[in-house]
C-alpha cells in the first residue's frame, strides 16, 4: 500500500481516470445528440471532466516520483494501470443510457468532491472546490433529462427504465472501499467511497421517483475491479483510439 | 429578381430606405420576399455548414494527440454548435424554422459549404482546417457582420469573434508540427497541399467570365447582404495566407504562386472549377457520409425530442390545471 | 435420479448392457430419460460454452500485434465456431435442436463454461487462454472421447485434436512474451496470475468435503459419461502445468504450490470457492455483457435466418412445381 | 511514377491494402454473425484475404528497396500511405451491406486474379493462381447469400435492395485507371481496372436479376482516391485499432 505522496498520487488516478475516460465517452456524441443543444451540454460537460483529469493526472505524476505528465499518463500507460471505474468505460449506448449514467456518475461526483473540499492535499481541494459547482451542473443537466424521458411519452419512459436498469449493475463499484481509497480517507486526501453511497441513491431514488420510474436494485452481477485495473472489455478498444496517435510519434509535441 | 424602380418605395422607415441608408433591417421591418427568401437560404446554408463542419474535425477529438489539443478541440467543435445555434435563430426569425430547416439539409434540398465533404486524413488537417477553412470563413464573413439583416449581422459578429479565435488555433498547431519530428513537418506539409485549393473554392465561383454566376452577386450587393465580390474576397485571402504560410514553412501547391508588384497583389493559378462543381453536385469524397451521420443523429434522437415536447406540454398543462 | 435395481433390465442390447460392455450408446438405442436430459444439458453447456467461447479472444482479432498472430487467433475462434457446431449437432441426435438451445442460452436457462465471464485485458491473456483454459479444457475433455454416447464421443475426439493445437499456440504466445521485452514479460505474468486461479476452478466443485456437489458426478461415473473426479482432473492439471510454467519462465500465483514427494503429485492451496459460486451464479466481470453480446447477434441476424428459410421453402416449393 | 521493381512493390501494396483492410472488417463479424456457419464463413473469407495480404505485402517489402517485413507494413505505415480503395474501408453494417459488399469484390478479385495468374512477377502470380480459387468461393458464397435475401422475405428483399443502393458509390473507384495500375499493366506485371469492368458488371448484374432485385447506378457522388492515399473517414479508426499494440510496444517481437 502506498503512503504519503505515492498514496495522494495513486488516489489521484483513480479520480483522474475516471473523469477522463468518462470525457473521452462523451466526446464521442458530439455532432451525434438528439438536438444541437444537446452537442454542446454533452461536450460541456465532457470538457469540465476534461480539465479535472488534466489537473489530477498533473498531480499524480508530480506526486508518484516519476516525473510524468498529464499526456504520459493519459497516453502511454496500458489498460492494466488505469484506475477507472467501469461505469464510465461503457460504451455509448442511446440517450437514455447516458443520462443514466451522468445521472449517478455526476451526483456520484457533487457527493466525492464536496467530501474533498477538505482535503490536505491543495491540489485535490482546489480541483474539488471547483469540481463540485461543475458536478452539480451535470447532475441538474441528468435530472432535467430523466424527469422529460421518464415522464415524457410511452416509449421514452420504457427506454429511461431500462437504461436505469442497464447501468445497475456498474454502480456498487462506485462505492467499493478499495485499499487506495481506505488509506487516502484516513490520511485525510480522499473520502471513503461507502461512505458517500446513502445520500447518492437518496437523491437519484428522489428523480427516479418524480419522474414516474422506478429505481431497480435486483442484480444478479456487479462490476469489480477497476480500481486494480481489470477494466471492461470495451476498454482495450476505447485505448487504442485514445491513444493509437500519441504513441504513433513518441517523444513528438504537439 | 431585382425589383423594379416601381417596387422602390420610398416612405420613410420602407425596406429601401433603410437599405440606401445602411440601415439595420429588423424582423419586424417589411421586406420584398426576394430578400427573405435570399437570406433564409443563405443563412440556412451557413447554418447548416456549421453543423456539418462538426464532423470531419469531431472525429478527431477520439484521437487528440495531447489533453491540451483534445480539450481545445472539443470547445473548438462545440463552439460550431453554438453558431449553428445563432443561425438557426436568426432564420427563424424570418418565419421559417429549425426542424424544417434541418429536414431540408437531410433531404439535400439545402446545402452546406462543400468543404466538408473532404475527409480530414491526419491529425494535421485539423490545423489546416482551422488555418485556411476558417480562415476563409472569416473572410467571408468579416463583412456580413455589416449586413442588412440585423439579426444576421448580429449573429455573424458573435461568429466572427470565435472564429479568429479558432484560425489562430489551426496556426498554432501547424506551427508546431511544422517545427515538430520529421512525420509530423511531413503531415502538416501534406494537410497544407489537400487543404489549399478546396479553401479557394470556398470564395464560390467568380464573379466574371465563363464560370461566373450571374446577376445573383450584383442582387446581394444592392440589399446590402454581400460586400466583396468572390473575387476580391479570395485574394484578400491569398494576400494574407502567403505570408502565413511562410512563416510556418509550409509550401503551397500551385506553381503560379508569386507576389505581383505592379497589382500589389499575389498572382495565382487556375482554380479547377470543374472539381468544384462536382463536389458543389454532391460527389465530394465524404458527400453521403456526412449526410447519413448527421441523419442517423436525427433519427436516433427522434424518441428524444418526442419526449421533450410530450413532458413540456405536460407540464404547461400542470401549471394550468394549478392556476385553474 | 438413480435408476432403480428393477429398472437396470439386462436384455440383449439394452442400455445397461452396453454400459456395462462399455459399449457406446447410438441415437437409435433406447436410455434412460435421466441420461438423455443429463448428455443434453452437459453437451448443450458444452456447445455454449465454445460460442460464448469466442467472445473473449475474438476481442482481439481487430488488435492481434502481427499478422501472423492476427491469422492464428482468426482460424483459432473459427475453430470454436466450429466445435460449437459438432457438439450443437451431436445435442440434436438427442431430440432437441440447436436454436431452442440457443435461446435457453440467451434467456440464461443453460449456462456456459464460467471462465469466460473474465475480461481479456492484454494481448497475453490470448496467450494464457489457449495455455490454461484450454490445457484444462482438454484434461476433461480427453475422457469425454471415451463417453458412452458415440455422437458426443465423435464429436469430443475432433474437438480434442483442435484444442491441443491451440493449447501449443497459446503456450508459444507466451514464450515469445517471456523472452521479449520487460513489458511483453510483464504482461505474461501478469496474464498467467490472473487466469491460474480461474482454470483450477473449470473442474468445477471439490468431490468431496462441504463444497462437494452431491451424487452428480457417481451417477455420471456409472453412466460412462464421466471418467474421473473433479479434483483428480484438477490435479493432473495442476501436476502437467506447474512444469509448463517453469519452461515460460512464470511463477504462478499460488504460494503453497510445491512438489510433494511422498504423494507424487504437486501439492496447491485452497481455492476459493465462494468466488467459484459467484461466477456461476452469474456474478461474473463479463457476465451480462457476454450474453448481450450473443443476443444481439442473434436479433440483428433474425431476419437473415428468416430469408434463408423463406428462400428453402420457395425453392423447395418450385422444385416441386417443376417435377409435378 | 515508380518503374522496375518499385512499379511492382506499389502494385502489391494495392492488392495487398485492400485484402488487409476487408479482412480486418470480416474479422469484426467473428461472433457477430447470423448464424454460426456464417462466423465460419466470414472468418475463413478473412483468413483468404489475410494470407494474400501477407504474401503481397512481403513481396511489396522485398521489392520497395526498404527491407520492410509484412509487419512493418501493415502495422508502421500511416493512413495516407496506405492504398485501399474506399470499399474496403467502409464500416461493417449490416449482413446485407456485407454480402453486397462482398459479392462486389469477390467478384473484381476473380476477375483481376484471373488476369493476374499471368504476371510477370512471380509472386503475385503465384499469389494469383491460389486466390483464383479462394475469390470463386467468396463469390459464390456471397451470391448464394443475395439470392437467399433477394428472393427471401419481403423485409429481406428491402434491406438487400437497399443495400445494393449502399455500396454503390464505393464500386467506380474498382475500375479506376490509376498511374500504377496503368503502368504496372503495361509492364506485364497488372491488370488495367477497366478491363475488368464489364465482366464484374455482367455477372454481379445475373446474380442481382436472379435475386429479384434490380442494380442500381444512379448515383451523384463517388468515392475517389484510396490508391493516392485519400481515404474514408473511417480508416483512421480502423487503423487506430489495428495498429494499437504493434506501435505500444517498438521494436518487439510476438
Amino acid at each position: 500500500m502506498p503512503q504519503g505522496d505515492s498514496l495522494t498520487a495513486a488516489y489521484c488516478l483513480h479520480l483522474g481516470d475516471d473523469a477522463l475516460i468518462y470525457a473521452q465517452r462523451l466526446g464521442e456524441w458530439i455532432s451525434r445528440a438528439p438536438q444541437i443543444e444537446e452537442d454542446m451540454a454533452l461536450g460541456n460537460i465532457g470538457l469540465d471532466l476534461l480539465g479535472q483529469a488534466r489537473a489530477l493526472l498533473t498531480r499524480a505524476g508530480e506526486l508518484d516520483g516519476t516525473g510524468r505528465s498529464e499526456d504520459d499518463l493519459a497516453y502511454f500507460r496500458d489498460e492494466r494501470d488505469f484506475r477507472s471505474v467501469h461505469l464510465v468505460e461503457q460504451p455509448r449506448g442511446d440517450f437514455g443510457f447516458e443520462m443514466a449514467r451522468l445521472l449517478w456518475f455526476a451526483t456520484y461526483q457533487c457527493e466525492l468532491y464536496a467530501a474533498l473540499v477538505d482535503s490536505r492535499d491543495p491540489v485535490v481541494s482546489a480541483v474539488a472546490a471547483k469540481a463540485v459547482k461543475e458536478s452539480a451542473y451535470h447532475r441538474d443537466h441528468a435530472e432535467q433529462w430523466v424527469l422529460r424521458l421518464g415522464d415524457g411519452t410511452d416509449e421514452s419512459h420504457v427506454r429511461m427504465q431500462d437504461s436505469l436498469q442497464a447501468v445497475l449493475p456498474y454502480l456498487a463499484e462506485l462505492f467499493d472501499d478499495d485499499e487506495v481509497s481506505v488509506a487516502a480517507a484516513s490520511a485525510g486526501v480522499g473520502a471513503l467511497p461507502s461512505a458517500l453511497h446513502d445520500a447518492v441513491v437518496e437523491r437519484v431514488g428522489d428523480v427516479v421517483v418524480r419522474a414516474t420510474l422506478t429505481l431497480p436494485h435486483e442484480v444478479t452481477w456487479r462490476s469489480r475491479g477497476g480500481r486494480i485495473g481489470v477494466h471492461d472489455q470495451s476498454m482495450g478498444h476505447l485505448l487504442a483510439e485514445m491513444q493509437h496517435i500519441a504513441r504513433s510519434h513518441p517523444g513528438a509535441s504537439w | 429578381m431585382l425589383p423594379t424602380a416601381t417596387e422602390r418605395r420610398t416612405t420613410p422607415g420602407s425596406f429601401d430606405e433603410l437599405i440606401a441608408a445602411e440601415q439595420r433591417i429588423e424582423p419586424r421591418d417589411e421586406m420584398p420576399e426576394a430578400y427573405r427568401t435570399t437570406l433564409i437560404r443563405q443563412i440556412a446554408q451557413h447554418a447548416h455548414s456549421e453543423i456539418i463542419g462538426m464532423q470531419p474535425e469531431g472525429s478527431w477529438i477520439s484521437r487528440a494527440p495531447s489533453l491540451r489539443r483534445k480539450a481545445i478541440l472539443m470547445a473548438k467543435v462545440q463552439d460550431e454548435a453554438g453558431h449553428g445555434l445563432y443561425l438557426y435563430s436568426a432564420a427563424e426569425t424570418l418565419g421559417v424554422d429549425r426542424s424544417e430547416l434541418l429536414d431540408k439539409l437531410h433531404s439535400g434540398r439545402q446545402k452546406y459549404s462543400s468543404i466538408f465533404n473532404y475527409p480530414t486524413a491526419t491529425w494535421a488537417d485539423v490545423g489546416a482546417i482551422g488555418w485556411l477553412v476558417d480562415g476563409a470563413a472569416i473572410m467571408n464573413q468579416v463583412p456580413l457582420c455589416r449586413c442588412s439583416y440585423g439579426p444576421y449581422a448580429r449573429a455573424m459578429i458573435r461568429v466572427c469573434k470565435e472564429e479568429s479565435f479558432h484560425q489562430r488555433q489551426g496556426f498554432e498547431i501547424l506551427w508546431t508540427l511544422a517545427r515538430g519530428t520529421d512525420a509530423q513537418r511531413a503531415m502538416a506539409q501534406d494537410a497544407a497541399d489537400r487543404w489549399w485549393w478546396p479553401a479557394l473554392m470556398m470564395f464560390g465561383p467568380p464573379d466574371s467570365g465563363e464560370a461566373a454566376s450571374g446577376g445573383h452577386t450584383e442582387q446581394s450587393m444592392a440589399w446590402g447582404i454581400k460586400r466583396f465580390s468572390n473575387d476580391d474576397l479570395r485574394q484578400k485571402f491569398v494576400d494574407m495566407t502567403v505570408p502565413q504560410a511562410q512563416k510556418l514553412g509550409l509550401s503551397l501547391p500551385d506553381p503560379d504562386l508569386r507576389w505581383n508588384d505592379e497589382r500589389g497583389h499575389y498572382d495565382f493559378g487556375a482554380i479547377d472549377w470543374d472539381e468544384l462543381w462536382r463536389v458543389i453536385k454532391g460527389d465530394g469524397p465524404m458527400n453521403a457520409a456526412r449526410i447519413s451521420h448527421r441523419r442517423r443523429a436525427h433519427d436516433e434522437g427522434a424518441w428524444v425530442r418526442e419526449a421533450a415536447s410530450a413532458y413540456a406540454d405536460k407540464t404547461a398543462a400542470r401549471a394550468k390545471g394549478a392556476v385553474a
